[in-house]
């Protein structure tokens, strides 16, 4: 399965890697701020009483 | 406009107006790096442009956040923005008394400092030539950082982060430009572009500053 | 109906509702099927080897690190011309992720530079202007975060994008003059298509939407966030007040 | 007699937030008006709106581009400098280099002229920061809290140049706690201006509004 890469093997794993690392923490990061400002404004807006949008 | 020169040089020579520090802090910077890369005059020689330009930067980026900041304090920004002078031109003399108290005595003193790292002869010419046409950029865009971050209580370190990069094309062309010119090379594009970003930024950028200012004072 | 009814807080946060999972299954499918592609199935090329598959996300990550700068320019100026809040806060949302394309752009660069030029880091024209690049972005979210009202924090970051523009125009002209790199242009860039076979070229077109739709959905989501927090920041005050 | 100073349907914000609303009033030569109204009830930025440091949310101010000399709580003085030096610059920023004597004299500064102004106390710094109002030459005097740290006498002595100045045909605003012993002024409270929250028909921040 895994594609032959001979000398280059550690060079493109790792680039792979350190990409696949960055993108899952950047998206990992937007949805878990995300998650909790929704939290966060739900339990104000019941608070206040005010009207959602 | 010329009484507000007048007092903020006034101000800086006066006691606590950290004139002269500049100075100090760039004859600390040329003094220490001898001590980093070792006595040997023909690397000192080969890198002196370099560390007088990247010392002039940083001694020039030291005294920039006193440009609005004691004004921000006493509550004089809030007077002189309702004064009959527009913020332009305050942001742009501010840079002026900015450059002639730093800026200024760091060309004058340069060639000093260029002897202590070994400089070769005929680049003192164009170490003078080369500072005296790009400090005033640097000074300008420190404006220009120091009006973006005149609010904030610890603006200091930030101030460096947003300017140290706008002073990039200034540094490489200030440096190539004595490197060129003690090698006997072609100085005319370096020496163009610097003089072409001064004058541009020095046109443009209080713009941008006194902007930046009108919004930290709402 | 006008383009700018989205600028319209509401009116953005249902519509981003409804085009989001549309959004995240495409840039999810695109982007499999680039990344296994171009990992798995294509040849080696002759001078580079296997160090040719860095190219599926090198190209593709450059490229949204310049696109998401201008993104950020234009939606800046949108805010300080025509005041539209969710223009100013899909800026302050898309910066990070402009940062990380940076970050990746560098270090894949650097990984590919190793073995081609037998050093990680060579101070090479594009190299260093990536890195002032990643410089002005660090700055702008540092900025962003500095100021507590959002509304000056929306105006002096813009004001910061519109001078940072320019200056990072002006070093990349200065760093090509300062040093002639080692950079291959022509074999590799995009705008090159007839240097690039076709083997390569239809993964990388795969990669590089599927970068594109990545960062919508990512700038979607964020930028929904930031809209959620400035009117729970909005709420919050207003209860102070009260 | 044409109002020097017209501020109409005025509503102001703070952190985006609008706080007054409705504010309407007019001075003409001579007049004084005095705004009060408990603490944080938004006195010093209905005075910064209108001294046009900040943009109001809704309604209009009318007043000649240079008619308003404005003075805020801080006096906007430099230490290092001398009494005078400091009144001189602020002459020159308003080109009326020629008041600064007649200035001195009248806030009772001349024994300090040559004094630097850290060596003065709160009071007499604050009467400086008063005497840059005479420098200006401006006819519309925008103050907040002007007798702040100011004894009785320095109070009667301010009164005496408002006056001086009303006399003159300027206008004065001003926000206080305490009574200046101005009887000619006329008070304006704040407190039923206050801003209605946006589903009760207030002003809206901007931002809120896009989503009720």
């Amino acid at each position: 399965m895994m594609p032959e890469l001979g000398k280059y093997a550690v060079s493109v794993m790792s680039a792979y890697g350190v990409t696949v690392v960055l993108l899952v923490g950047i998206v990992a990061q937007s949805l878990w701020r995300a998650a909790r400002v929704r939290r966060a404004l739900e339990a104000q807006e019941q608070r206040t009483g005010a009207h959602n949008g | 406009m010329i009484a507000l020169l007048l007092r903020d040089l006034r101000l800086a020579v006066r006691a606590g107006g950290g004139f002269g520090l500049s100075l100090a802090f760039f004859l600390i910077v040329t003094v220490l790096v001898p001590f980093g890369v070792g006595p040997e005059g023909g690397t000192l020689a080969r890198i002196a442009p370099g560390i007088l330009w990247v010392g002039a930067l940083l001694a020039c980026l030291l005294s920039l956040d006193r440009i609005y900041a004691l004004d921000f304090e006493d509550g004089s920004l809030d007077l002189l923005a309702t004064a009959p002078i527009p913020m332009e031109a305050v942001v742009s003399v501010k840079a002026l008394a900015h450059w002639l108290t730093t800026g200024l005595p760091l060309v004058l003193a340069a060639p000093v400092f260029g002897v202590l790292l070994h400089l070769p002869g005929p680049a003192y010419f164009w170490l003078v030539i080369s500072l005296a046409v790009g400090t005033p950029a640097l000074s300008v865009l420190g404006a220009f950082g120091a009006a973006l971050t005149v609010g904030l209580k610890r603006g200091g370190l930030l101030l460096s982060l947003l300017v140290l990069p706008l002073y990039v094309p200034t540094l490489i062309f200030g440096a190539e430009l004595i490197a060129r010119g003690s090698a006997g090379g072609a100085t005319a594009t370096p020496l163009l572009m610097l003089a072409g970003i001064t004058a541009a930024t020095v046109a443009l950028v209080p713009f941008a500053a006194a902007a930046a200012i009108r919004v930290n004072l709402r | 109906m006008s383009i700018w009814e989205y600028a319209n807080p509401k009116k953005f946060m249902q519509t981003s509702a409804w085009a989001l999972p549309w959004f995240t299954g495409l840039a999810a499918i695109t982007l499999v099927t680039g990344l296994v592609w171009g990992f798995f199935f294509t040849p080696e090329a002759a001078n580079f080897g296997t160090t040719v598959k860095i190219i599926y996300i090198h190209v593709p990550s450059a490229m949204m690190a310049i696109n998401i700068w201008v993104m950020m320019l234009v939606t800046s100026l949108i805010w300080l011309i025509r005041r539209h809040h969710v223009s100013a806060l899909a800026a302050k949302a898309a910066a990070p992720v402009g940062l990380v394309m940076t970050l990746i752009a560098l270090f894949t660069g650097a990984i590919w530079g190793q073995p081609m030029w037998g050093t990680w880091w060579e101070w090479d024209p594009r190299l260093t202007s990536f890195l002032i690049l990643g410089l002005f972005y660090l700055g702008y979210i540092a900025l962003w975060q500095a100021i507590d009202n959002p509304d000056t924090a929306a105006d002096l970051t813009g004001v910061l994008c519109l001078v940072g523009s320019v200056f990072a125009l002006l070093s990349r002209y200065a760093v090509n003059f300062w040093n002639q790199g080692l950079h291959q242009g022509a074999s590799l860039s995009v705008d090159k298509q007839e240097n690039v076979s076709d083997v390569y070229w239809y993964p990388l077109l795969f990669c590089i939407a599927g970068f594109i739709l990545l960062f919508i959905v990512l700038v979607l989501v964020r930028t929904r966030t930031e809209v959620r927090s400035r009117r729970l920041k909005a709420l919050e005050a207003r209860e102070r007040l009260a | 007699m044409a109002a020097l100073l017209a501020i109409e349907a005025l509503a102001v914000a703070r952190g985006g937030i609008a706080i007054l609303e409705r504010v309407e009033f007019s001075l003409s030569a001579g007049q004084a008006l005095v705004l009060r109204g408990p603490n944080g009830c938004g006195k010093t930025t209905l005075l910064r709106t209108i001294a046009g440091l900040q943009p109001p949310l809704a309604g209009r101010i009318e007043a000649a581009p240079d008619a308003i000399a404005y003075a805020a709580h801080a006096d906007g003085l430099k230490a290092t400098l001398s009494v005078s030096e400091n009144l001189q610059f602020w002459a020159a920023v308003y080109g009326q280099s020629n008041r600064v004597a007649s200035a001195l004299a009248e806030m009772n500064l001349e024994a300090l002229a040559q004094r630097a102004a850290m060596s003065l106390s709160a009071g007499q710094k604050r009467r400086l920061g008063l005497a840059r109002l005479l420098v200006t030459g401006r006819p519309v005097w925008v103050l907040d809290e002007p007798t702040i740290s100011l004894d009785a006498a320095s109070v009667a002595l301010f009164a005496n140049a408002l006056r001086a100045h009303l006399a003159l045909g300027g206008a004065a605003l001003i926000a206080t706690h305490i009574d200046i012993g101005l009887a000619e002024a006329v008070t304006l409270d704040l407190t039923p201006l206050k801003a209605r929250a946006p589903q009760d028909g207030g002003a809206s921040g901007g931002f809120d509004e896009a989503f009720a």
